[in-house]
């Protein structure tokens, strides 16, 4: 069974490898979606097990939740706030594609060997999953400062919590049922909240390069 | 009890949506906030009773302590002055054309919402919902900062719910592997819940533990200000509005601060010892302080002043946290209290001096004592106050915190404290000191006050920051003191 | 009955004798000069004149110009009395010491710089400012002289001082006399209003300092300031021959006869130091005034040169 | 408790004080009145001060212990602890109370109906108290609240006229620089808090290490200095002291900077003891920069009050001067001479809270009858205002160690300390203490000097000014308070002993050696001359041989010139045509010789604006010099210029606006301590 979660893991971490990669505001919301839907596997599995194990289906209702915000609802609501906008073809990143990789590489290593002091990693406590996906959280962290594009900042946010929903899958097997579904509104108002502002940052700046508001300074 | 501790800011956020009339409007906000206070007078004498007061409802999450008591009771009188504050502020902002009636609803039902979630925060005992509560705040709060609409409002308000949002998001790693940490430990029942993980401290996977705390530290830090993630602080400060300021000031921050408390008792707890989270939560604090003394020193936007401010008081209390001796805790929770009470004094009545010179830049403004005798003066006293003088009492609680780091013989800490609030204070002296006098500006403005009810509020809290300055109540103490044997165990 | 005796003859001494030094300062210059000069006892007539004189008062002064002169002539002579001519006739105890010289005399010197300034007169300014300067950077190089010697003698009473200076011998053969005797020269020429630090026989407006304090008195008050000038510069001399060429110690009888003895001995000491200051005056040209603190930094230097021979290098024994 | 013991009088005067305070704002309306009611309430609060502790040091011969009430929080307590030195210290702030609060009477009345006089009252009583407070506080961290006060309430006092700039930046560098200097107080206090366990200032430092000792020795030097307004930590002293109404600048200058002898005595030589004799050189060398340049400084200006400040930091540095004699006397056992030089230093800041005092009040009539403070405005008063103008040259000639004034007596003392320090064999400390002498000697030459210019261009030949020419004498009552206190200057010099032996008695109680063997006598004691170790001065004696010598003078005169008549004519003017202000010595043509002399120390730059077309004939000539200050300007503003530009570079460094930057913080943060968590 762990082999899977194992091989599940490694496939989410590539995914936010490839939205690292990505140029487009387009592309990456594609990409969040599919690691989403990469997510919702994985919990769909870890559901399955749990309602068969233990007779719990909350990881069940979870994954179903996944699907539905994070696989249809934001990666939708967010295509529809960037074609709604005035955006002009510009450059989104800061770094250019292959150092942001490279540095993405080094955080998945510097957390290997940085989560490698817990006691019994690899011994069924902790495992590459953990490291996988407290990488993925890292990564999205990066993925946020090296975009300029309030709508990559939203990605990079919702990475991070999507990097947390597995942390706590893979580790712990799911938090308790009502933690998780508050975390959920909560995403799901930030985005919301989010959102709406890249409408009034757009209106007010005439753009939605985040670069333009700089103006409360020292 | 605590059921209206809830149910009130619902209530009073349900009336908000249906009633429309200015006046009716304040008189809700006021008679809430009001009721609040009693309630919170109830609930703190049970405290006081029993130690610590349980709810069986929704699982047995809700449940209050000495600690969160004091932080609580902190947030309802805040909660109070600033919507007292707010009825005479909002209606000069009407009488301005600032705002229409419309808004003003939405100020309110949004601070009641961001009131609720932090009491929400501080009652319940799982650290997953109070983390989702302390998110909560971020949301509530953001449009509340960015009222004004305008570019900076905006910005400020969007790099709030970001930067918050990212550091809250790392908190959440933090309690993630706290609950890691306690896997095997505690039953499934137990599950997050903080009193059960203090209870099996010494139980938990120490490794994981550990690295919880860095998590938890660097989150909620974000939240509660400390440096170097304290950056959406002085944006979101200086662009809400005032009464908004002195509840992110005087009330949030010290939410945040709470949910650090709570994860150092029980980190300590399995650790065996202090010395690790201290030398992080020192180094937080010390480096909290610096950047706020070098940023003090050449301000030239009030608000953004008393942000700093903010930061460095943020970062005494991670000291005295991290020195975690009794009298280094006792004096970092009063500390708490006393810096909510003069910040938000200090904040509430720098609305008044906005309102009437209608600038932020210090260098704008001259003659306050002349055209704003009341809050003029009790900006002044409060400048002193934040800055450590006596016999405000600020300066009672950095006493005990500078004796704590002096009794564990941490020479060297102690002497740059002593520095970075010297410099603090030159930086406020010299800033801000030459706005309280001179002729007012050339722009005609009239002398007199306009915000009565404020002025009632900050008057309040000016007399309750001097005379605890000398005495606090027995009450009090014992509450503090039980909240300290809390994080200190034993 | 001894503290009688010693006012009486220190008054007289010192009364009768200051007029003589100028006289005798003025016989050498002319002298030197190639010209006859006034009668030695010119000053004496002067005097007298002036005392019957009628004063003409500046209608801008107050009472501080009418008081100043009987101050200062009343602290140079409490001066006087502080600086025994002859050890042979002495008080018991003499109630004020050499701080007290200073201070004294200061006194005096505060209230002619003040009646000075009292007659709104250019010159009164101008002569009060300079001796404020003057007085200023001369008054270290005094103590420091004098508290050499009293250090030495264990004592700051100028009386006891002179006392154990009997007892060295010749001490202007030791590295501190020395010092202390140059330095105390220097000292006198520029307390006393002499070249090089200031002219007393000039009306030259650039050059004036004690004259042009002096400016507007006339009559009993010019006697009087003229004559608590003299009188304060034979307190000066006194104060270099009875420490530096102590003579009471050659005496060896008793009675009457050794007291005249030895008040002849020190008009000899005093004649011989009034020509040497005459000699100094005559050999000088008066400095510009802002060459002045050089002089009073030699004064200080010899004097603090002094206080290190013995002190701090170790010295011989005295 | 018996009602007539020191301690019931000592409470009697601090609850009188309170009452002041709080009658002045009970009677805000009435300003009249209010003014008189709190000033009489002070002025009865000073006399129980006065006599409580004139009994305390006579009579009675243990420490006062009243402990009024211990708060709930930690270390903060209302603690009084009275032993000799503080009532030493509460006796020279009563005498100043009880004049400075007659002269407020008159001095105030003018501020009725333009400015809050209740507010003003009840902050100069509350900083009477505060002042009160420190002196008698009886552990540290009280101490340290009241000083604290102390500063507060001064600082209100300062701004008090806050219309004027040069007021609100002079407050603004006084709190800095007191609250700097109280910053290095904690640190000393937090020392002694960590090694002790506790804040009692008057229990045993035997369990802290010598290091830790001169490390707080450092700390409460520099603590202290600041508020003594001891050159280098001066630069407060000279802008606050003037700007305060004069009342306040007497209070200020006669006693406030006084506290600071008061804490040096109490923390560093009594508590910590005298370690290594260094610590006396370190005081001797501040005494020597403080005095000399501190009376250099005096003598140039043409501000009254500024000399008058400046004044002050010279004599600090004669006070300090002494105490660095007795430190240096204990620390090498020779407890006699630590004795003298101690008693010296006592005395002579007893002394110039005096003469000081009653010259802040002159200036304060000046001001009050001319509305000026600057001397090339003045001239003339003493027609004008001859009680002021007789109380002034009074207090100038105390103030410049004059005999028979008590300044005099001081410095008299001093040098006889420092006469007793040198003896062969100790080469450093001799070179030292002979520089001493000679500071001590130009110092006072040069004060003369200053005050000879106070004196005589504002109160003597014409006025220079329309202000100065009709001013009028002012209210009895303030000239009452003055008169007082140069009364007392003169009594004292006169009759030194009886205070001298109220020092002595203090001297005693505080390190066990006293001289009163050598000032020995009854009640005629005030008669016999002061005598030390066989140097013997009677100012009393000199003062009647001079009234002797004049009257003698007098009666000679009369004689030889018979009648005394006179002719009034007008001052030589040159052949001009009449004689006008204009033509007289101005306050900075005065000191100008001195001013070119010390260059080095002034760097005067000067700027003469000649206007009219003939070159020799112009219209108007403005001549005016500007002198640098040399702390200000070498030591303190580079200081300040560094740290601000630090500021405002690294500020947009910090916080660039870019949210990106700030994400960034928190990457690295969280990247350095997970590197910390696998390391550590």
């Amino acid at each position: 069974m762990s082999n899977y979660f194992d091989a599940l893991s490694v496939l989410i971490l590539f995914s936010s490898f490839i939205l690292m990669a990505n140029k487009r505001i387009k592309s990456y919301i594609k990409t969040f979606r599919i690691q989403s839907l990469l997510i919702a596997l994985a919990a769909g599995i870890m559901g399955i097990k749990g309602s068969f194990e233990e007779g719990r289906i909350d990881i069940l209702v979870v994954c179903l939740l996944i699907v539905v915000l994070k696989v249809i609802f934001i990666p939708n609501l967010l295509n529809k706030t960037y074609a709604n906008i005035e955006y002009k073809v510009e450059k989104d990143f800061i770094l250019n594609i292959p150092i942001l990789i490279l540095m993405c590489c080094a955080l998945v290593v510097f957390t290997y060997f940085s989560l490698s002091t817990i006691d019994g990693i690899n011994a069924g406590i902790i495992n590459t999953q953990v490291v996988n996906s407290v990488s993925v959280i890292l990564i999205g962290l990066l993925f946020m400062i090296s975009r300029k594009k309030a709508i990559g900042q939203i990605v990079g946010f919702l990475v991070i919590e999507n990097g947390l929903y597995i942390t706590a899958l893979f580790s712990t097997h799911g938090m308790p049922f009502i933690v998780d579904v508050g975390i959920f509104i909560d995403v799901i108002t930030a985005v919301m909240i989010l959102g709406f502002m890249v409408f009034r940052i757009n209106e007010k700046f005439e753009s939605i390069d985040i670069d333009k508001l700089n103006n409360l300074r020292g | 009890m605590g059921f209206f501790l809830l149910a009130i800011p619902v209530l009073a956020v349900l009336l908000f949506l249906f009633f429309k009339k200015e006046k009716l409007l304040y008189m809700i906000s006021v008679s809430a906030s009001i009721c609040l206070i009693i309630v919170a007078v109830l609930i703190t004498r049970q405290v006081m009773l029993w130690g610590k007061v349980e709810y069986s409802s929704l699982g047995g999450i809700f449940y209050l302590d000495a600690l969160s008591i004091i932080v609580l009771d902190i947030v309802l009188i805040i909660g109070l002055m600033a919507s007292i504050y707010s009825v005479g502020y909002m209606e000069e902002e009407i009488k301005q054309g600032k705002i229409k009636i419309g808004r003003l609803k939405i100020y309110y039902i949004l601070m009641y919402s961001f009131i609720f979630t932090m009491i929400l925060a501080l009652t319940v005992k799982n650290m997953g919902i109070m983390w989702i509560a302390i998110e909560a705040t971020t949301l509530a709060s953001a449009f509340l900062v960015g009222f004004y609409n305008d570019r900076y409002a905006l910005e400020a308000a969007w790099k709030y719910v970001i930067i918050c949002s990212v550091g809250i998001a790392i908190a959440l790693l933090g309690i993630i592997f706290l609950h890691l940490s306690s896997i095997g430990v505690l039953p499934s029942s137990d599950y997050l819940d903080w009193t059960a993980l203090y209870d099996q401290a010494e139980a938990l996977n120490t490794s994981i533990a550990r690295l919880a705390f860095i998590f938890i530290l660097v989150g909620f830090g974000t939240k509660a200000g400390l440096a170097p993630m304290h950056t959406w602080l002085p944006d979101a400060h200086s662009q809400a509005p005032s009464p908004i300021s002195a509840l992110l000031s005087g009330v949030l921050l010290n939410s945040a601060m709470y949910g650090i408390i709570r994860t150092v008792a029980i980190v300590n707890r399995n650790l065996g010892s202090g010395v690790y989270t201290g030398r992080l939560l020192i180094a937080l604090g010390i480096l909290s302080m610096v950047t706020a003394a070098i940023f003090i020193l050449t301000q030239k936007d009030y608000k953004r002043l008393l942000a700093y401010s903010s930061i460095e008081h943020m970062g005494i209390i991670a000291i005295a946290i991290g020195i975690f001796t009794p009298l280094s805790v006792f004096g970092g929770l009063l500390h708490m209290i006393n810096h909510s009470f003069t910040k938000s004094m200090l904040f509430l009545s720098s609305g008044n001096i906005l309102q009437k010179y209608h600038t932020k830049r210090i260098s704008g403004i001259k003659g306050v004592l002349k055209l704003l005798p009341v809050s003029g003066t009790v900006f002044l006293l409060g400048l002193f106050a934040i800055a450590g003088m006596p016999p405000f009492s600020i300066f009672a609680s950095e006493l005990s915190i500078l004796a704590s780091i002096f009794a564990i013989k941490s020479f060297f800490l102690g002497l740059v404290f002593v520095i970075l609030l010297a410099v603090v204070f030159v930086g406020i002296a010299l800033n801000l000191f030459k706005v309280f006098y001179g002729p007012a500006v050339e722009n005609n403005l009239s002398p007199g006050e306009v915000n009565t009810p404020g002025l009632m509020a900050i008057v309040t809290l000016l007399v309750v920051i001097s005379l605890t300055g000398i005495v606090i109540p027995n009450e009090l103490k014992v509450l503090i003191t039980n909240a300290q044997s809390i994080i200190l165990g034993g | 009955m001894r503290n009688i005796v010693y006012i009486v003859v220190q008054i007289l001494v010192i009364m009768l004798v200051s007029p003589l030094v100028n006289g005798i300062i003025r016989k050498v210059k002319a002298f030197s000069q190639k010209r006859k000069g006034a009668p030695l006892l010119q000053m004496y007539f002067d005097l007298f004149k002036l005392f019957k004189k009628n004063s003409v008062v500046s209608d801008v002064s107050s009472w501080a110009f009418k008081v100043t002169p009987y101050i200062f002539f009343s602290t140079a002579l409490a001066a006087a009395l502080l600086v025994p001519v002859s050890t042979i006739v002495t008080p018991q105890e003499i109630p004020g010491d050499i701080i007290m010289l200073v201070s004294v005399l200061a006194l005096g010197r505060f209230f002619m710089m003040i009646a000075a300034l009292d007659t709104a007169s250019t010159f009164g300014g101008m002569g009060s400012s300079r001796e404020a300067m003057i007085s200023s950077l001369i008054e270290p190089s005094i103590l420091v002289s004098l508290f050499t010697v009293g250090l030495i003698c264990q004592s700051t009473s100028m009386q006891q001082m002179m006392e154990a200076m009997k007892g060295t011998g010749i001490p202007l053969f030791h590295p501190v006399y020395i010092m202390v005797f140059l330095a105390l020269f220097t000292i006198i020429l520029a307390e006393t209003s002499r070249i090089p630090v200031d002219d007393p026989a000039t009306h030259l407006e650039l050059t004036m300092v004690h004259e042009a304090m002096l400016l507007e008195y006339s009559g009993r008050h010019l006697a009087l300031m003229e004559l608590g000038a003299a009188i304060k510069q034979l307190v000066f001399i006194t104060v270099l021959v009875n420490l530096i060429f102590p003579h009471d110690q050659l005496i060896a009888i008793t009675g009457i006869s050794a007291v005249v003895l030895s008040l002849f001995l020190y008009l000899m000491k005093v004649i011989f130091i009034s020509i040497a200051i005459a000699f100094a005056e005559v050999f000088t040209v008066k400095f510009r005034f802002f060459s002045i603190p050089n002089l009073a930094a030699l004064s200080f230097i010899l004097s603090f040169l002094g206080f290190l021979q013995y002190f701090v290098l170790g010295g011989s024994n005295v | 408790m018996k009602i007539f013991s020191a301690s019931a009088l000592f409470q009697t005067s601090i609850l009188l004080y309170l009452l002041a305070a709080i009658a002045a704002l009970v009677f805000i309306k009435q300003q009249k009145w209010d003014n008189i009611i709190s000033n009489i309430i002070c002025i009865i609060a000073a006399i129980f001060g006065i006599a409580a502790s004139l009994m305390k040091i006579l009579v009675e011969d243990m420490p006062i212990n009243i402990s009024i009430f211990h708060s709930t929080i930690p270390f903060i307590s209302v603690e009084l602890r009275i032993d000799h030195l503080s009532a030493f210290f509460v006796l020279s702030l009563s005498l100043l109370v009880v004049c400075v609060s007659l002269y407020s009477i008159g001095y105030i009345s003018h501020y009725i109906g333009k400015r809050k006089v209740g507010l003003f009252n009840f902050l100069y009583s509350a900083f009477i108290l505060s002042m009160f407070l420190v002196m008698t506080s009886g552990n540290a961290v009280f101490f340290l609240l009241t000083w604290e006060a102390m500063s507060l309430l001064s600082y209100f006092l300062v701004v008090f006229e806050s219309e004027h700039e040069e007021n609100q930046a002079a407050g603004t560098l006084y709190i800095i620089m007191t609250h700097v200097g109280t910053a290095f107080l904690m640190v000393g206090f937090m020392m002694m808090y960590s090694y002790t366990q506790s804040f009692d200032m008057f229990g045993s430092s035997a369990d802290i290490p010598i290091l830790a000792k001169n490390a707080m020795f450092i700390m409460f030097l520099i603590g202290f200095g600041t508020k003594a307004g001891v050159i280098p930590f001066h630069i407060w002293l000279p802008c606050a002291h003037p700007a305060a109404p004069s009342n306040v600048s007497a209070l200020m200058s006669g006693i406030m900077i006084k506290t600071a002898i008061y804490g040096m005595l109490r923390f560093i030589f009594t508590y910590l003891g005298v370690q290594s004799t260094w610590w006396g050189a370190l005081i001797i060398v501040l005494g020597i920069f403080s005095s000399t340049l501190g009376v250099s400084y005096a003598f140039v200006m043409a501000n009254i009050k500024k000399l008058l400040a400046y004044s002050s930091i010279e004599n600090i540095g004669i006070i300090f001067i002494g105490l660095g004699i007795g430190f240096i006397a204990q620390a090498q056992g020779h407890l006699t001479v630590s004795a003298l030089a101690i008693i010296a230093s006592l005395f002579h800041s007893f002394n110039h809270t005096l003469f000081k005092g009653s010259l802040f009040l002159g200036a304060g009539s000046i001001q009050y009858a001319t509305h000026t403070k600057n001397m090339e405005e003045l001239g003339g008063l003493i027609k004008k205002m001859p009680l002021t103008a007789l109380f002034v040259l009074g207090g100038a000639l105390s103030a410049a160690s004059i005999v028979p004034f008590n300044g005099f007596i001081g410095e008299w003392l001093t040098y006889q300390s420092l006469f007793a320090n040198i003896v062969p064999g100790q080469a450093a400390l001799n070179i030292l203490s002979i520089l001493s002498v000679a500071v001590l000697a130009m110092t006072g030459a040069m004060a003369a000097a200053s005050f000879v210019k106070l004196f005589g261009i504002s109160f003597l030949g014409l006025p220079r000014s329309e202000q100065a020419l009709q001013a009028k004498e002012v209210p009895c009552v303030m000239n009452i308070g003055t008169g007082i206190l140069v009364t007392l200057c003169l009594f004292i010099g006169l009759f030194p002993l009886p205070i001298l032996k109220v020092v002595d008695k203090v001297v005693l109680n505080l390190m066990g050696t006293s001289l009163i063997g050598q000032l020995q006598g009854g009640l005629l004691i005030a008669y016999y001359p002061l005598q030390i170790s066989g140097n013997v001065i009677s100012p009393l004696l000199f003062f009647v041989v001079l009234v002797a010598v004049i009257l003698f003078a007098l009666l000679v005169i009369r004689i030889i010139g018979g009648k005394y008549s006179e002719r009034k004519y007008g001052t030589w003017d040159c052949g001009f045509e009449a004689l006008n202000s204009r033509m007289q010595y101005s306050a900075a043509g005065f000191s100008n010789p001195i001013e070119i002399v010390f260059k080095i120390l002034f760097r005067p730059s000067r700027k003469l604006k000649v206007e009219g077309k003939l070159a020799y004939h112009p219209e108007s000539i403005e001549y005016t010099t500007v002198w640098e200050s040399i702390f200000e300007k070498h030591l303190y503003n580079p200081i300040f210029y560094v740290i601000k530009m630090l500021s405002r570079r690294t500020k947009f460094i910090i916080q660039t606006g870019s949210i990106h930057s700030y994400l960034l913080y928190i990457f690295v943060v969280v990247l350095v301590l997970m590197m910390y968590n696998t390391f550590v």
